[in-house]
């Protein structure tokens, strides 16, 4: 079956396409909307977590009962107030600490009490006894044989011989003969790279209000990319049912990818059991980074052989990715995506999965492609200036077309990543002139994208007015995007459309708001819905008007009879079939639940000029560019703050942001002040293309645009930064130390 | 944890001296709460200076200013004689956090507050200013440069407290100038600090003082870097002395914000670009 | 023992009890309901908590609730004038320079200050000022173009 | 009606394929084609019980167990695909 589902070929939208203010835009800038942490219940207490200082110890005891001794707190629990069945025994371990503590941060106990403060000063009356282990956080430390040893069940079948136990798994993907390739090549280029762990940064910290009573009926109210999934876990972890827990997603004060797990929910619930009083957690910014996801460290080595014309003969990738005290890195969707920008006959890309004593990784906007990205697309451009070559043009001549096949496997379909290409070629930026110290860098980046389940409801009211109920929390002005979507479908004003995020109770199963789903899935399934509306709408026109249903037509918000035959009956207008509704069938609502598979690939180009200091190492970007497929963009605006936050975010990952970890183990710059992300006044305007090269699997061709624009930064930055610099960087963060150290390697 | 806010002075010496456990006075608060939060000092006693007769004047005294301890940078930026006297001191002022730290953190607290890496204190020092310390023994005023003794650690005494800030008159075609190193643009802090103030006769440096921060354990007044200075027209010869004083004067760390080399490097090309800012600045070019 | 504060927020009268280690931010949140004003760090490093202290913008997670006797506080809550979006509100949901909006109140209140300071400030001006409010979703770029634009039409240009 | 699907495997789960980067199972579906491929090979049965998307001319299915297959299809076996 191929890609059968858009059908907008010569379509003419009339509101989709345009940039309507958003619908809960008025209770955003006036205070009102509610996040996590904004919501209170009568009776509340406030629980707090207590965290390891270690980077890795047994639990000998805990002794909680100083803690349990003072008036405020009501509830204390550890490991064996949660489910020691759970099936999901990782999210457990990960939540509440079993027989060790795993890296520094790692939550072990916690208590409820009155206040906030007395909660956590009560924390301070909890006697650990640690037996302190050794521990390792660095990735490649981690591999070597005589590493310590975090996981003793060691890793699965795929794992070669010759590593240590850290090594949970081993992938491999690619086809042709490299060997062979790189003999046909003029130039082969081999180098290595590292890349720090960077968190996702959301600026609101989880939190969450949780009720549940011992017979196991609850209430979640929470911050969350996922409110279905994390139901799910929840109940897992605390032993409940996940139909009798329901959660309703507050507004979220970001994600990307960080808050599609839980870390605090489960604790929240199992102390709100035990209380019998609902229960407040709002992580500090310190739990933020020392507990949650950040996305993995790396280390990888990168050989590429390039002819003289430009014309790339193989190329071989080995990504190393920890990813935490847990098995799951992004690594083998880092190697799928190493080589997936180009059209290779000979290509190898090899991952390695490795724990190391650090918080479990979550994912982190497309988890694994920047790093990967970044070490290819250096190589690239080292190629591009030793054989004095166009970086556009050498990208051009290689790059990923509909019917070529990719490094990990499939065919691609109808793709977009040569038109960024000739975008950015064809875009002032990239012929203007340059300053002194200034370097022009150029990288492309792939995305995946995904479907995922997917279920909505489009309930019509009597006023002619619609209800869109969706399941996918709103990361971004999604609510715009589907109500554009409903009003485009029914013909009808994209003011007279409500979009809601429904609790779980109130709507079937949906995934999380990830893999840049949102727009496309949920989207499509909002087409599908009011398509589904419709027909329905159709009946009840054919029912007035005596004639067969398939005799009405739906057009221009309005059901007319399909033509002469049917006979001459005055358009019905929706707002008139809803008033009516009640007596010519009952209410009417439009339905859509699937798992939709057609989620279309998308590919960035992005053009970046950096200047360096030569004297300090200080770097500043000067003019950003991105040109990106976004296959069709629903609300333009919301699509260009994609593209923009996407870069800001590599920007900062490219320069200044990692996780900082001392011989001791513990995280030391657990903090917005020494984890430096971009502020206004590091950042120039980030100029936006958008690309539409429609996606086949979408009713209008929508492609997801959350996170390709995460893709291209890290090499882009890294390439302009070396070409400035006249030295070339392969490690991340490029910091003034890290920029002034290699300048002066340099000169010697 | 009690908290206090006295009307005077006396009575703010009085409340910190009879208290027998741990003491803190509040004035921008932007480093005592932060500590509060984190649970790192958990006080007995907060003493809230701001509501003290005055603590919040910028008086002239003897051709200078003496500034209360509540000022806040913003407060200082807006004030005209401060800024024309001694740009450097009020720049660094308004380089530390944000636009809402500026509006509340003040040169005592930054002072107090001990930290090597505080961006007022090199330039206080370049300027000579002097601290009024207000105690149970009465009053006594004390150079910057003595105030700090060590991360974190005054030479205050128990019951003591700073009341003002001096900054002393300035001769004519005189400036300062204070430059900081950041991997950002804004919001960190220092990884090196350079503070230079001079004054010229007949186009000459006549007077320099050179203070750096973030580069010792505390700041560090760079006498030899003066010396470079004083004599010349800050040719590039006297620039490179002055920058391998700065360097030399140096006794960094390795942390999380840089390295012992990058620390090293890089203070002298601070000292020797905050000189010609202050140059510039004397000459009345900027 | 627990301090009596009477202070203005938003120019209502304001009384409330606040334990003496408690912030101004818990206070307005826990204690009067105005969740406006968000914990983005609890150490002034990302300026969602942001209000005015008698005029001026401050990280109320850095004052202490009893610090705000006999003063003026303004905060998200106060910024619109009745069902009158300020124009910094309009320009914002105009040039979509919100996505996730949880940085949102505190940048609006010190664009607010900044404008009653600077009724023109440059570009750089802007980013300079609101540096010390993080945002992690737009880039800036949107915020900056709803600043500039706001301002030009509180000085009365044409829409930029 | 079940047909001859060649079926593609990614690099590292050739090896407990006897090596082979392609192999052939009779099949009609997605559905068929794992439990084909899990009693041929049991070597490949823990990653499939782990996860795997797979892909049929070039459009990735991650959920679909019924999805058709042919022999004509260009079949690609993948681990899951999420995001972030």
């Amino acid at each position: 079956m191929a890609f059968d589902e858009y059908d907008s070929q010569n379509r003419i939208f009339t509101n989709v396409g345009t940039r309507p203010v958003r619908p809960d835009g008025i209770d955003k800038v006036t205070g009102r909307a509610m996040f996590g942490a904004d919501m209170s219940a009568p009776g509340m207490l406030w629980g707090a977590v207590l965290r390891s200082p270690h980077a890795h110890a047994r639990i000998r005891s805990i002794d909680t009962s100083k803690a349990e001794a003072l008036t405020q707190v009501k509830a204390v629990v550890t490991r064996a107030d949660f489910n020691e069945g759970a099936s999901q025994q990782d999210v457990l371990d990960n939540c509440m600490a079993g027989e060790k503590v795993l890296y520094d941060g790692h939550a072990l106990a916690a208590v409820a009490a009155t206040s906030r403060r007395a909660a956590e000063k009560a924390l301070r009356l909890i006697e650990v006894d640690y037996d302190v282990l050794p521990h390792v956080t660095d990735v490649d430390a981690a591999m070597k044989p005589d590493a310590p040893v975090i996981r003793e069940s060691g890793g699965d079948e795929s794992v070669p011989d010759g590593f240590s136990k850290n090594v949970m798994s081993m992938c491999e993907f690619g086809h042709g003969d490299v060997e062979k390739g790189f003999a046909e090549a003029d130039l082969v280029m081999e180098k290595s790279f590292k890349t720090a762990a960077a968190h996702q940064g959301y600026i609101e910290p989880h939190a969450c209000l949780a009720s549940l009573g011992n017979d196991g009926r609850g209430e979640l109210w929470v911050c969350t990319q996922g409110h279905f999934y994390i139901r799910n876990l929840c109940a897992d972890v605390v032993g409940i049912d996940s139909t009798q827990l329901r959660v309703v997603a507050s507004e979220i004060g970001g994600g990307f990818g960080g808050k599609t797990t839980v870390f605090i929910e489960p604790v929240a619930l199992a102390l709100s059991r035990k209380a019998n009083r609902p229960v407040k957690i709002m992580m500090t910014r310190s739990e933020v980074f020392r507990a949650t996801g950040p996305t993995s460290s790396t280390s990888m080595d990168v050989k590429i052989g390039m002819k003289r014309d430009g014309t790339i003969t193989a190329g071989l990738a080995v990504n190393r990715f920890q990813g935490g005290a847990y098995p799951g890195s992004p690594v083998d969707m880092g190697a799928m995506c190493s080589f997936a920008c180009y059209a290779l006959e000979n290509v190898l890309s090899v991952g390695y999965d490795v724990v190391c004593n650090r918080p479990k990784q979550a994912a982190y906007r497309a988890p694994g492609s920047p790093m990967a990205a970044f070490a290819v697309e250096s190589v690239i451009d080292s190629l591009c200036q030793e054989l004095d070559l166009d970086p556009v043009e050498v990208r051009l001549k290689n790059a990923s077309r509909e019917g070529t096949k990719a490094s990990y496997g499939p065919r691609w379909p109808q793709i977009g990543l040569v038109e960024t290409l000739r975008a950015a070629k064809n875009h002032p930026h990239y012929s203007a002139p340059l300053g002194p110290n200034q370097g022009r860098g150029l990288a492309c980046g792939f995305w995946f994208n995904h479907g995922g389940e997917t279920s909505v409801s489009l309930a019509l009211s009597q006023d002619g007015t619609v209800a869109l109920s969706v399941g996918t929390p709103d990361i971004g002005g999604s609510r715009a995007s589907m109500c554009l979507m409903a009003a485009e479908e029914l013909g009808i004003p994209y003011e007279k459309v409500r979009a809601t995020v429904v609790d779980t109770a109130s709507l079937g199963y949906n995934d999380v708001s990830h893999g840049s789903r949102v727009t496309y899935a949920s989207g499509l399934a909002t087409i599908k819905a009011a398509r589904d509306a419709k027909q329905k709408l159709c009946g009840r026109a054919a029912k007035i008007w005596g004639i067969p249903e398939e005799a009405v037509v739906w057009e221009d918000g309005m059901a007319k009879p399909a033509g002469h035959n049917a006979g001459e009956h005055d358009p019905l207008p929706f707002a008139e079939l809803c008033r009516s509704m009640g007596q010519t069938g009952g209410p009417i609502s439009g339905h859509f639940e699937a798992t939709p598979e057609g989620a279309g690939v998308s590919f960035a180009t992005h053009l970046v000029d950096a200047e360096v200091d030569p004297e300090t190492g200080a770097t500043r970007v000067t003019r950003y560019t991105v040109c990106q497929d976004a296959g069709k963009a629903i609300h333009p605006a919301y699509v260009e703050g994609q593209f923009q936050g996407g870069a800001a975010q590599g920007i900062g990952w490219a320069l200044n942001e990692e996780y900082i970890y001392g011989e001791d183990g513990r995280l030391q710059n657990a903090g917005f002040l020494d984890y430096r992300i971009p502020v206004a006044s590091d950042l120039p305007m980030i100029d936006t293309e958008i690309v539409e090269v429609p996606n086949p699997g979408h009713p209008y061709g929508v492609r997801g645009v959350g996170e390709t624009s995460i893709v291209p930064p890290l090499a882009a930055i890294a390439n302009a930064v070396s070409r400035a610099a006249g030295v070339r960087m392969t490690e991340l963060p490029m910091s003034p130390p890290r920029i002034l150290k290699a300048l002066k390697d340099r000169d010697g | 944890m009690r908290y206090e806010s006295p009307s005077t002075l006396h009575d703010a010496v009085a409340l910190l001296h009879a208290e027998p456990g741990l003491t803190r006075v509040l004035a921008g608060g932007t480093d005592v709460l932060v500590q509060l939060r984190s649970g790192m000092v958990e006080p007995d006693l907060v003493v809230d200076i701001k509501r003290i007769d005055g603590i919040y004047d910028i008086a002239e005294e003897e051709g200078g200013f003496r500034v209360g301890a509540a000022v806040s940078g913003a407060m200082l930026d807006e004030h005209a004689g401060v800024k024309t006297a001694w740009p450097g001191v009020v720049e660094a002022a308004c380089l530390v956090g944000s636009t809402q730290v500026h509006a509340r953190a003040t040169l005592a607290g930054n002072l107090c507050n001990a930290s090597p890496a505080a961006d007022t204190v090199p330039p206080m020092i370049a300027a000579a200013a002097t601290a009024r310390i207000h105690g149970p023994d009465g009053v006594r005023d004390l150079p910057v440069e003595q105030v700090g003794i060590g991360p974190g650690k005054t030479a205050l005494e128990k019951g003591e407290m700073i009341g003002s800030i001096f900054l002393p008159a300035r001769p004519a075609h005189s400036a300062d100038a204070y430059l900081r190193f950041i991997p950002r643009t804004e919001m960190d802090i220092a990884v090196v600090g350079a503070a230079v103030s001079l004054a010229l006769e007949d186009g000459v440096i006549s007077e320099a003082r050179v203070a750096l921060g973030a580069v010792a354990p505390t700041a560090v007044l760079v006498e030899d870097g003066a010396a470079a200075l004083i004599g010349t027209t800050a040719d590039e010869q006297a620039l490179e002395t002055l920058a391998a004083a700065a360097s030399a004067s140096c006794n960094p760390i390795n942390d999380k914000r840089g390295t012992v080399e990058f620390r090293t490097d890089v203070a002298g090309v601070l000292a020797k670009r905050a000189t010609l800012i202050a140059l510039s600045r004397a000459r009345g070019e900027a | 023992m627990q301090i009596h504060v009477a202070t203005t927020i938003n120019g209502d009268q304001t009384e409330y009890l606040c334990d003496p280690d408690e912030t101004l931010l818990d206070v307005l949140r826990d204690r009067l309901g105005l969740t406006g004003a968000k914990e983005g760090c609890g150490t002034g490093d990302c300026g969602a908590c942001t209000v005015t202290m008698d005029g001026r913008a401050v990280c109320s997670c850095l004052v202490l609730g009893a610090e705000a006797q006999g003063r003026e506080i303004g905060t998200v809550e106060g910024i619109a004038a009745g069902e009158s979006l300020h124009p910094l509100q309009r320009k914002f949901l105009e040039h979509a320079a919100l996505q996730c909006g949880i940085c949102t109140p505190g940048i609006l209140v010190a664009a607010k200050n900044l404008l009653e300071k600077n009724p023109e400030p440059t570009e750089t001006e802007v980013r300079f000022w609101l540096a010390g409010n993080l945002c992690r979703c737009t880039g800036y770029d949107k915020i900056i173009r709803a600043v500039m634009d706001a301002a030009a039409e509180m000085r009365g240009e044409a829409h930029a | 009606m079940a047909e001859t699907v060649t079926v593609e495997l990614f690099g590292s789960l050739r090896r407990h394929a006897e090596g082979a980067a392609t192999v052939t199972v009779e099949a009609a579906t997605i559905r068929d084609l794992l439990e084909a491929l899990r009693d041929a090979y049991p070597g490949l049965a823990p990653q499939i019980s782990r996860g795997v998307s797979v892909s049929i001319d070039g459009k990735i299915y991650t959920e679909a167990m019924f999805q058709p297959l042919s022999a004509e299809n260009e079949v690609v076996l993948l681990p899951r695909i999420a995001g972030g």
